[in-house]
């Protein structure tokens, strides 16, 4: 199985690329985390996240190595976004081929799960849209 | 040993990471250390997780000089 | 919610639109589901799926309707590719977008689960490479 | 009544519709016409559902003159 895993300051629209034929893959799944316009009850413009890069980058491959001993899958690949994160824009890109279905969904929803217990990143604060502004004209 | 502070802890302590001279400790040393230095550590220790050189521990766990310690408190990722 | 439905003669690469705000999704899914180069253990080059292509749609969009009671939605897409699908091209692409995951995988992996009981599409032949050069060259 | 066949059901009876002539029949009234048009039929029975204009019927399903009938072999898309 082939993992990468990123860390990136930039905007993470891209996807998976095109399925090529040939890796056997029947199933590819993206998902895409994208920031809401209200974060507990309150409007806003964007997220700031933070992460503890290089243990955030280990614990995301030890995770899908664990969740694909149960759920073989050949190809996953997770971009998380790090810095400010506009509102609408993804904050986490995550991109799963197994060769059937049920591998890549289970890998996909346990991955996930995972991520919100264990991996160094977080929400740091939430940021109005004058913030927002005002950082941007900086 | 160095140490570093993520999230809502760098609120409490006014920086991101610490160095914490002497020799060895274990969990229970290091948190007595913490809360000495940044009293208001004390409120979320039972919330937060230590990590030494990136990877999680438990209470038995030992740091010496070299290790990089984390305190990684909830995690709110994706 | 918003269902889009859509059988097709023509290939499906394209995915769903880049997430745009506003419209409240966290979560946003694609599946693609790629003709593989073995069938029961033969190699092949292509499929050939038929489809009772207004029944196909109608029953679609029924099942979403149904799941989405349990499994709240905001946009479902669905194409399904008919005719002849070449190995590595996909056969079907779902996109779900939901206010949250949870939903967004429930109603993809059900979708799917349904799909393939209920939705009048078969496999109607596989064509080895030669038979697929053949069908080209006329 | 119009009758559609799919998949390899159009093996079976070597075409993809039939018009079925006559009045109304009920689901064994018309699984007894198909057998006697194409006996091969028979064999495929218990796998075949029923549609009527688009929609799965039951065993109680009544067909008339102007219906499409759609014989539903084990489906196998996505």
């Amino acid at each position: 199985m082939e993992i990468k895993i990123q860390l990136t300051n930039a905007s993470i629209c891209e996807r998976l690329p095109a399925p090529t034929s040939g890796v056997g893959a029947g199933a590819w799944v993206d998902f895409r985390g994208v920031v809401r316009g209200e974060e507990n009850g309150a409007v806003i413009a964007a997220l700031e996240y933070e992460a503890y890069s290089p243990m955030a980058e280990m614990e995301m491959r030890r995770i899908i190595a664990e969740l694909a001993g149960d759920h073989h899958c050949l190809f996953v690949r997770v971009i998380h976004r790090v810095g400010i994160v506009p509102v609408g824009e993804a904050a986490i890109c995550v991109g799963v081929a197994a060769r059937h279905r049920a591998e890549a969904f289970a890998l996909l929803a346990g991955f996930m799960n995972r991520l919100k217990q264990d991996v160094p990143i977080w929400k740091r604060r939430a940021l109005t849209a004058t913030e927002l502004t005002e950082l941007k004209t900086k | 040993m160095r140490v570093l502070f993520f999230a809502h802890l760098k609120d409490i302590t006014g920086c991101a990471e610490m160095n914490l001279p002497g020799g060895d400790l274990d969990a229970d040393g290091l948190w007595q250390k913490l809360i000495e230095a940044h009293p208001g550590m004390e409120q979320v220790r039972a919330s937060v997780r230590l990590a030494k050189n990136s990877e999680y521990v438990g209470r038995d766990a030992c740091f010496t000089d070299v290790d990089e310690v984390a305190l990684i408190p909830p995690v709110s990722g994706g």
